[in-house]
């Protein structure tokens, strides 16, 4: 319960801190400093029972069926990263509570920095390997947000990305880690991972496993080659650095490390992959930290090399080193965190945290330079300080090591190099800022700040001083504990003692302290010539290299991406169609389909002629749909004519009469927006491009391969004996006695697939509403407005409003007139005597709908918009709501007889003189199909026609500039 | 009468295909047309070829064998109009990316070598 | 109540259908009735998902064998007429349509609704579309299902118009239609060979099929595979998808986030039927995961390439269609459950993100962008709706930057897989049942592939997000707070809490989709239920007049 | 002896209006101008229809009738309209 | 169609004919005349003596064998001859405009 | 009422079509069909401002007799024109006609009858005027032409609609 505690109330202030207005600075301090010291207080209160039990745990379901729970689990290795982590904390929001400026929205800072502690807290806390990599990623998040905290600064933002495109890919290799070991092991849960030590060792995926997990915790310790991010993260404001960025986030790696150390160690991968990336670290970041010119730069690279340390410890397999490694997590957590506080009140007092201009600050800020050597002297390694405990175990360690040659000699210089160029960049960072003649360029002038912004400084000196004094007091008992949890019984034999008697360790501690003020001294000459510069190595900027890459990626992959798709439609529709056939020939390459007994029907010669009439004229509406527009439409058209007759030749006679009322609506559909199309002149007879040349070859080839393609598709399936069992039968034989129809395809569709005709009039409908919608923002091309309409067809240059009293049109279209008008009520009787029909014989809502529309189109031509319009006929959008309305009425109406939608139910009326009038709820439907019909082919059309209108009115308005109303 | 109606097929469809790998606007409508036809054709086809059996019954005599397969009729009188539909739609989808980009490219600009 | 609960299956198909009828018959200028009508369909569409989903889970009213839903139209038997079928799965795709569906359209009606005609008819009739295509039993309705959400998604695509969006839609519509022809020539062929439409019937036939009439259903079944995948945007038939998706308007680019996924569902349910004959190359055979690696790495690709915020949310559609696919590609039900929860999980997301990127933008600068918009979208010929660019400026609610920023982190923590919210729920649940296949036979190559793939598009999404999210929100230096307005914020707020009420959940819902994985990997149940259902004789609540059939 | 006569006859007179639909179709791909090919769209249209009657009386069918009568009522409508296009630059004016 | 008596049969069949020839002839002369005006005149003679044949023919046939008068063939007729004039006059009226313009009027932009 | 009577002569002819149509003289037949025959032609005036008046059903018939033979008169010289091809001495050509017949329906009945024959086509008409433009296929006889046309045709037409 109290672990709950722990983990929710950083989470909650969180929450409370992101409410806060943004001026509430000191309520925003209280929070993140009472949640961290409850959270201290009530992991301190549990230290007993972590004492005598040794864990704690706590177990909430949260996926059971995947393995995952949300377990909490504190044992002594947790515990002390939890009282690292709350007392930290709490003395990081006192520190950020004076380092903050009135500017920043303070409450924000601390919500983000609550919820860090959080999943810090989560972090170690985990008792399952994926809620650890939750909160593992969480801390990357909030990192991300922390260090981006300054964001209108572009370091800031690089620097946040960076982190977190770094961390973040660690954080995923540390995923596939976590899955290959829960697949290994098969739980997820900590204790029992950590009891399949063996197994995992052993399995043949360890070597990958390592490589993964090395990944996340390398990234997130900033560990060679991954090392760059956390000198950029560094335009964090300072106090995010003494807490994420040296005492806790960046721990979390080795924290992991030294966690799965039980597990994963005693292998030479481990040794080579870890030890390796430690040693790096250690002699890289040492060597650039000395060099470096921001004094957060110093001690970012310093912890670089001192991660690197304790990377190198853990990678040792020695369960010595492994003490030793925790031990300088303490430690280094606590002097670099006091550093950083130090360089942060630096540079929040003189505006400048650059070396080469700071010196002389002793005098103008005494205190702060006091607690600011001590703490540097911790890191250098200086006798009485804890620095130097671990660094002698360090060296011990590396003397014991066995093996090669090379790690037998090259390991102790190496310790004795990092120690050398700690002990140079230490002295620089104190002698550079603090000594020498006072400055006199500073931005401000320098002085102690408040009492209360040194106090957390001075507690973390004070406890470097007390562990390097008397390490056997202060840290035994809780080193032990730790080192119980991880190494359970096996925990070595080891002795806390600043004195240890003469020894080589102390040898190589003293060369190195010699060394390092000498290289101190021999390199201020490069220092003064080129201040900041990493000698040798300089061109290994890891931030160029990184953005470089990044920049690389994007360039790449829009490269690629450009190379791996196109925004051009012929090439996509030509893959498409490549696509299409090559997997439908991939089945039917073995063969043994064409078909052996055929079936045919004899053949007609006049079908033959019809046929060799439609395709010729189809490939000619092929050949002309360049230049001839009006030409290869009326070509279609005469492929439709022999579509048609096919139908009506083959058996489909509904077939027929739709594809001939759809033939003439798509006919004048077409022809209204041919007019809007741009004039096409054949272009000048010249040598066509070979790339052209060869597109077009290519195309005719796909194009003559689809279409054999389909022939012999329809061909082979043509001659194949029905399927035995077909649907259809069902249909022919149920037609007359269940749906009351002789016609057996209308029946079919107002009754046995109702629904999909249903479906299919709402598609009309839709279309027809979305035709309405985007015309009524229809755009005429510029060049139909600039050209005079005379060139187009003899249309009157200027718009004559049309006499809408006159009975008929003037001129050519007088006689036509009289006749089409005469044709509207026959063609309505006809359009009605098709859908009356259609369930007995060929006919049914969608011919007649058409043919009703075709003759209202036709009043249309010969009449013009607004003759018609004048006139009270027909409102094409009601006549579409009600189609559906009716369709959907006559749909329901069974229900209240206790049947599905679209049952149909007769209800036979016994009326005088006629007889017994049979009403389906069929028919009712059909007529609903009618009038959607109706009402989306006349608003479609209508819908087109009516941008001549608007043309017309924008040739008006060019014309006369002053006459801007808008038309009726 | 079945090779020459799978030739038939086969011609339409390949004029479709042609046209819907052209560059303008018009040219792919056409070829949504000739595919169209070529695709109706294709699924009527799929009931086998009848002359002669409407499926028009006779109440008395509603033998599946002696009608036509009535179901890809229903299935083709579908097609056809929802065909018709998106024809009309891209018709005005053309001309608004016409009206707006002043060229009938499919591409809603020229591409020039 | 009873008397709706029998006809609980049909009605998300018929209540967007009438209501748009209705709404049809008021004029485009009755805005207000029109978004109370809109309202309360959405509302009860929402009602219905969620009796579905209880139905199929076997709690509450209406009780059916197995848990399935069988509704057949016109009363007709199962092969011969047409059924609508709600089991597990189809209640799922319901009920994340009608959420999405809700918010986008809440979202929408702040702003978006009026900048064009018939906004909330055709909205309605795409979720009509959806919500048929999901329930759908039968392959000529499946097909008549996508035609309609189909062409309502062209319409609403098309919706505010403009240079780009037209030119976007005209490709869109152009490949749509093409894969429309596919449809219908599959569909034909497989009723050439077995003379049947309908789902079920069509995997027990399928079983008969034998030498060359199964060598010609195999083409035939690829063919309709070839047309799923380009709606579910496989590569390399999904170039049209970025363009489309980022040039659409904000609701409808987020109603379309399940666009990509019905082809999806199609895939899976048919395979899953198809499965006892042997799932053809297409459904969960064996092009299904090397399309969706390839679809996977395009769409990494892609967002690493884009700069823009809505083409990297475009391509994050197509990672999500590849991982699925993928994920669906590897042999047995394993990965099924876990890929349902990754689809509910990036379908939120990813329209959380449309809606919110729209709102970002007008950040940016407002006084260009937001006029801009405006002009483009309202510019009408009309004088009823010319003078709405005034209104369209909402409250300027507190915080805003602050939700827009939160908003934004916690979709592109969704988009990547990051934790803690149900993107890495999902993201790991795949994972660990793709390393789990590795037992079962499943080629260790591909396990790997896919665990790489899907690592590497998580890095990529860091990238592109973190640069996107950066540019966004840090860089500017003058970002101008947006005027949002209330019902612009809840729906992206209803979004990511259903993400979170996924994380916080994920053990009952994982639970949920498995057993629907396992429904699926068990086709019988199924096809019994379908073929089994007797024609429906519900109890009259009024004596009806005349006798029916 | 008669249905022999007539199949014979029904034969001739539907290969003659096929080789009609043929010399129609010729004259709409050959042109020359756009009025020639409305005209010969025309003239398939009614060597079609007659084609239907024919099928209808060889089958002895009424449903050819109806595609017929369509074509009567309806076949002018795409012509007509090409040729007002032709004419006028539109099909429907304002 | 047995039952039809051949006295019938012979003229339905000489009609049939006939249609066929006049009707081909008709369209024969869309390809044999010169210019377009001439061809204008040609495929009425399908429209009018091959569709009277046929409708002759098949009314003379429906009518024997149904025992009643069938006449609806008639109405064809009747549509086609109100709805000649409307294309014959527009495409006359579009041909002679072009005329006018001259052999050198720019192509139409169709 | 007045609508209703003026409404009889199409209804009438709508009546006709539709039992023509449906083949069948029943009884409900012919009540669907004057219902809808009754309803049709009292809304088409909405579209259709000028009514016909016809009168004079004798001189309609023998026009039909007339223009029936005429019909196929003509079919067998422009047959005759086709077949010859290029050897025949043909002079196509236009030929002005002065009418005196106004009625808008009239004209329309002689545009369909000029059209409907073979060998002449209708090519304009000035309303102005009143002269009728006709294209023709053989020329060589112009005043008969006219004479036909007006005395054949015109007279007949005029007195059926004036």
């Amino acid at each position: 319960m109290l672990l709950t505690l722990i983990l929710a109330i950083p989470f909650a202030g969180s929450l409370c801190a992101s409410l806060l207005p943004a001026t509430a600075r000191r309520a925003g301090a209280w929070l993140a400093g009472g949640s961290a010291l409850t959270c201290l207080v009530l992991t301190l209160w549990l230290t007993p029972e972590i004492a005598t039990s040794g864990i704690i745990k706590l177990r909430l379901p949260w996926i059971p069926t995947l393995g995952v729970d949300l377990t909490l689990r504190m044992d002594g290795y947790a515990w002390l990263f939890s009282v690292i982590i709350s007392a930290m904390g709490a003395l990081i929001a006192l520190y950020a509570h004076y380092y903050l400026s009135a500017q920043d929205p303070v409450p924000r800072f601390f919500a983000f920095l609550l919820s860090f502690m959080g999943a810090m807290l989560g972090v170690v806390l985990a008792g399952n390997l994926i809620q650890l990599l939750v909160f593992w990623e969480l801390t990357s998040l909030s990192s991300f947000m922390l260090i981006g905290y300054w964001h209108h600064r572009m370091d800031a933002r690089r620097g946040a990305r960076m982190a977190l495109i770094v961390t973040g890919t660690g954080g995923f290799c540390l995923l596939a880690s976590m899955l290959i070991i829960g697949h290994i092991v098969g739980s997820y849960d900590l204790d029992a991972v950590l009891a399949a030590a063996t197994a995992i060792r052993g399995h043949r995926w360890y070597p990958i496993l390592l490589v993964l997990l090395a990944l996340g915790a390398l990234t997130k310790s900033a560990q060679f080659p991954f090392h760059f991010w956390l000198p950029n993260a560094m335009a964090a404001p300072t106090p995010v650095s003494a807490y994420l960025h040296s005492a806790t986030m960046v721990k979390a790696g080795v924290f992991l490390l030294a966690r799965f150390w039980p597990i994963f160690s005693g292998t030479d991968w481990w040794t080579w992959i870890i030890g390796g990336a430690g040693l790096c670290s250690l002699l890289l970041g040492a060597y650039a930290a000395t060099f470096q010119r921001d004094m957060k730069g110093v001690l970012a690279y310093s912890t670089i090399s001192h991660l690197g340390l304790i990377t190198l410890l853990l990678g040792m397999n020695s369960r010595l080193a492994l003490v030793a490694a925790v031990f300088h997590i303490i430690n280094h957590a606590t002097f670099k965190a006091s550093l950083f506080m130090a360089a942060g009140i630096v540079d929040h007092e003189s505006g400048t945290r650059d070396l080469t201009r700071l010196s002389g600050l002793r005098t103008l800020m005494p205190l702060t330079a006091t607690l600011a050597m001590v703490s540097a002297a911790a890191m250098a390694g200086v006798p009485l300080l804890n620095g130097f405990i671990s660094k002698e175990m360090f060296f011990a360690e590396t003397v014991f090591v066995t093996g090669h040659w090379a790690s037998r000699w090259g390991l102790p210089l190496a310790a004795v190099v990092a120690g050398a160029l700690s002990v140079a960049y230490s002295l620089r960072f104190i002698l550079q800022v603090f000594f020498g003649p006072p400055a006199t360029d500073l931005p401000r002038t320098p002085h102690d700040p408040p009492r209360m912004m040194l106090i957390p400084c001075a507690v973390l000196v004070l406890f470097c001083l007390a562990v390097g004094i008397l390490p056997g007091l202060f840290l035994q008992p809780v080193l032990t504990m730790v080192m119980r949890a991880l190494l359970g019984n096996n925990v070595p034999a080891y002795d806390l003692q600043v004195w240890h008697g003469l020894n080589l360790p102390l040898l190589m501690s003293l060369a190195a302290m010699i060394a390092g003020i000498g290289l101190y001294l021999g390199l201020r000459a490069h220092d003064r010539r080129v201040p900041g510069q990493v000698p040798l190595i300089y061109r290994l900027d890891g931030r160029q290299t990184f953005e470089t890459l990044l920049e690389a990626i994007d360039a790449g992959s829009a490269r690629l991406l450009s190379w791996l798709q196109t925004q051009r439609l012929q090439p996509q529709v030509f893959l498409l169609v490549l696509a299409t056939g090559s997997v439908t020939l991939l089945p039917l390459l073995p063969g043994g389909w064409w078909p052996r007994v055929t079936l045919t029907t004899p053949a007609q010669w006049s079908f033959g002629l019809i046929w060799l009439a439609g395709g010729a004229c189809a490939l000619a509406a092929a050949y002309q749909a360049k230049y001839h527009r009006a030409a290869s439409l009326m070509l279609a058209g005469a492929a439709g004519l022999a579509t048609c007759l096919t139908f009506a030749w083959l058996s489909a006679p509904d077939l027929a009469l739709t594809q001939l009322t759809v033939e003439v609506v798509t006919t004048v559909l077409i022809l209204l927006g041919l007019r809007w199309l741009p004039p096409r002149i054949e272009e000048f007879p010249g040598p066509t491009p070979g790339t052209t040349r060869w597109r077009r070859r290519r195309d005719f080839l796909a194009a003559a391969s689809t279409g054999a393609l389909m022939a012999v598709l329809a061909y082979v399936m043509m001659t194949r004996p029905p399927a035995h069992d077909s649907i259809a039968a069902y249909f022919v034989q149920q037609a007359w006695p269940l749906g009351g129809g002789a016609n057996v395809v209308n029946v079919i569709l107002v009754d046995f697939r109702a629904f999909d005709t249903f479906g299919e009039i709402t598609v009309l409908g839709v279309v027809a509403l979305s035709v309405y919608a985007l015309l009524r923002r229809f755009r005429p091309p510029a060049e139909t407005i600039a050209a005079p309409l005379r060139h187009r067809g003899g249309m009157p240059a200027t718009f004559e409003e049309p006499d809408l009293q006159a009975p008929l049109p003037d001129g050519t279209l007088r006689v036509p007139a009289v006749l089409v008008r005469l044709l509207l009520p026959v063609s309505t009787l006809i359009s009605l005597y098709f859908l009356l029909r259609g369930h007995n014989l060929p006919g049914g809502g969608f011919i007649g709908g058409l043919i009703m529309a075709t003759g209202i189109i036709l009043q249309y031509m010969v009449g013009g918009i607004l003759w018609v319009e004048a006139r009270p006929l027909i409102r094409p959008q009601a006549w579409i709501a009600l189609g559906l309305l009716v369709a959907g009425a006559a749909a329901m109406a069974v229900w209240w007889a206790g049947k599905p939608l679209l049952a149909s139910h007769t209800l036979d009326l016994a009326l005088p003189l006629v007889g017994t009038l049979h009403l389906s709820s069929a028919l009712l439907f059909d007529v609903g199909v009618y009038m959607l019909v109706v009402g989306a082919t006349i608003l479609m059309i209508i819908a087109l026609a009516h941008q001549s209108l608007r043309l017309h009115r924008k040739l008006v308005e060019a014309a006369t500039p002053a006459l801007t109303e808008r038309g009726p | 009468m079945e090779w020459i109606l799978a030739l038939a097929i086969g011609v339409l469809a390949g004029s479709g295909v042609w046209l819907l790998l052209r560059p303008r606007t018009f040219q792919f409508i056409m070829g949504l047309a000739l595919l169209g036809y070529a695709v109706n054709l294709f699924i009527f086809a799929m009931g086998r070829l009848r002359v002669d059996a409407p499926p028009v019954i006779d109440p008395a005599w509603a033998d599946p064998a002696s009608y036509a397969d009535p179901l890809p009729q229903a299935l083709v009188l579908t097609a056809i109009v929802i065909g018709f539909a998106t024809t009309a739609l891209f018709l005005v989808v053309l001309l608004a990316s016409r009206g707006m980009s002043d060229t009938d490219h499919v591409d809603g600009e020229e591409h020039r070598a | 109540m009873r008397f709706w609960l029998q006809h609980l299956p049909v009605l998300p198909v018929l209540i967007p259908l009438l209501t748009s009828a209705l709404m049809l018959l008021t004029r485009d200028s009755q805005r207000r009735l029109r978004v109370i009508l809109g309202a309360g369909a959405l509302g009860l569409m929402a009602l219905t998902a969620l009796m579905l989903v209880r139905a199929t889970q076997g709690i509450g009213a209406p009780r059916w064998p197995d848990d399935i839903g069988v509704y057949l139209l016109g009363n007709w038997p199962a092969p011969f007429g047409i059924v609508l079928v709600a089991d597990r799965l189809s209640a799922l795709m319901l009920g994340l349509t009608a959420v999405l569906g809700l918010c986008a359209w809440i979202y929408a009606t702040a702003r978006w609704d009026r900048a064009g005609s018939h906004f909330h008819p055709l909205f309605l009739l795409i979720m009509m579309g959806l919500n048929g295509a999901f329930l759908a039993g039968d392959l000529f309705n499946l097909f008549v299902f996508f035609e309609i959400l189909l062409t309502a998604s062209y319409g609403l695509m098309l919706h505010g118009s403009g240079k780009r969006r037209v030119g976007a839609a005209l490709h869109y519509i152009a490949v749509n239609l093409i894969a429309s022809f596919l449809l219908l020539v599959a569909i034909a062929l497989i009723y050439g060979l077995t003379g049947t439409l309908n789902l079920a019937d069509l995997a027990v036939r399928a079983l008969a099929l034998r030498g060359a009439d199964r060598q010609l259903f195999d083409s035939a079944a690829a063919i309709l595979g070839v047309a799923f995948l380009i709606k579910a945007a496989a590569w390399p038939l999904n170039f049209w998808l970025p363009n489309t998706y980022s040039e659409a308007s904000a609701p409808v680019a987020a109603l379309f986030a399940i666009m990509t996924k019905v082809g999806i569902y199609a895939l899976l349910r048919i395979g899953s039927l198809l499965l006892p004959a042997g799932a053809p190359a297409a459904f969960g055979g064996a092009w299904m995961f090397p399309a969706g690696i390839a679809t996977l790495a395009f769409g990494t690709l892609g967002m690493l390439a884009s700069t823009q915020a809505r083409r990297i949310a475009a391509y994050a559609i197509i990672t999500s269609s590849g991982t699925l696919f993928a994920a669906l590609g590897m042999p047995g039900a394993t990965l099924t459950g876990p890929a349902l929860y990754y689809l509910l999980s990036s379908v939120l997301a990813l329209g959380a993100l449309f809606l919110l990127l729209e709102l970002t933008e007008r950040s940016q600068s407002f006084g260009a962008n937001m006029l801009a918009i405006t002009q483009e979208a309202f510019e009408n010929d009309d004088p009823d709706a010319a003078d709405l660019s005034g209104q369209a400026v909402g409250v300027p609610l507190p915080a805003t930057m602050a939700f827009l920023g939160l908003s934004f982190f916690a979709c592109a923590l969704l988009i990547i897989g990051l934790p803690p919210l149900s993107g890495f729920v999902a993201k790991f649940s795949l994972l660990s049942a793709a390393l789990r296949t590795a037992e079962y036979g499943a080629p260790t190559v591909n396990v790997w592939l896919l665990v790489g793939a899907m690592l590497f598009s998580g890095v990529a999404g860091l990238i592109a997000l973190g640069r996107c999210g950066v540019r966004l929100f840090w860089v500017p230096e003058d970002l101008h707070v947006p005027a949002l307005r209330l019902n612009e914020a809840i729906p992206i707020l209803v979004l990511l809490s259903a993400c979170v009420l996924l994380t916080a959940r994920a053990g009952s819902v994982m639970a949920y989709l498995e057993d629907t994985a396992w429904y699926l990997d068990q086709p019988d149940r199924y096809i019994e239920a379908v073929l089994g259902q007797d024609q429906h004789d519900f109890p009259a609540p009024a004596p009806g007049s005349g006798g029916p059939r | 002896m008669s249905a022999t006569i007539l199949y014979w006859a029904g034969g001739f007179a539907l290969l003659c209006f096929s080789l009609g639909l043929g010399c129609a179709a010729i004259r709409l791909i050959r042109g020359p101008g756009a009025e020639d090919r409305v005209l010969a769209l025309d003239t398939l249209y009614i060597n079609g229809m007659l084609i239907l009657l024919v099928l209808g009386l060889r089958f002895e069918a009424g449903l050819y009738f109806d595609v017929a009568l369509l074509i009567a009522l309806f076949g002018f409508v795409g012509s007509s309209a090409l040729a007002k296009f032709l004419l006028r630059g539109e099909v429907i004016e304002p | 169609m047995t039952d039809l008596p051949l006295w019938a049969a012979v003229p339905a069949a000489l009609l049939l004919v006939l249609a066929g020839l006049v009707t081909l002839i008709g369209s024969l002369g869309l390809l044999r005349l010169r210019s377009f005006r001439e061809r204008m005149h040609a495929p009425t003679m399908g429209m009018t003596m091959g569709t009277f044949c046929v409708a002759l023919a098949a009314t003379l046939i429906a009518s024997l064998l149904q025992h009643r008068p069938i006449v609806h063939e008639w109405l064809i007729c009747l549509f086609l001859f109100m709805t000649a004039p409307v294309t014959a006059i527009l495409l006359m009226q579009s041909a002679r405009r072009r005329q006018r313009g001259g052999p050198d009027t720019p192509a139409k932009a169709e | 009422m007045k609508r209703l009577f003026r409404a009889l002569p199409l209804a009438c002819l709508l009546l006709i079509l539709w039992l023509v149509l449906n083949d069948s003289l029943s009884a409900d037949h012919l009540i669907l069909g004057t219902a809808i025959a009754l309803t049709l032609a009292l809304l088409t005036p909405i579209l259709r401002p000028v009514r016909a008046r016809l009168s004079h059903p004798l001189t309609a018939m023998r026009l039909a007799g007339h223009v029936a033979a005429d019909i196929a008169r003509s079919n067998r010289d422009v047959g005759r024109i086709i077949l010859r091809g290029r050897r025949a001495d043909t002079r196509p050509g236009l030929l002005d006609i002065p009418l005196r017949i106004r009625d808008p329906h009239g004209l329309a009945a002689l545009a369909c009858i000029i059209t409907f024959t073979p060998g002449t086509v209708w090519a304009g008409h000035d309303p102005v005027s009143n002269v009728l433009t006709l294209h023709v296929l053989d020329l060589s006889n112009p005043d008969g032409l006219t004479r036909m046309i007006q005395d054949r045709y015109e007279r007949p037409l005029m007195e059926i609609f004036e």
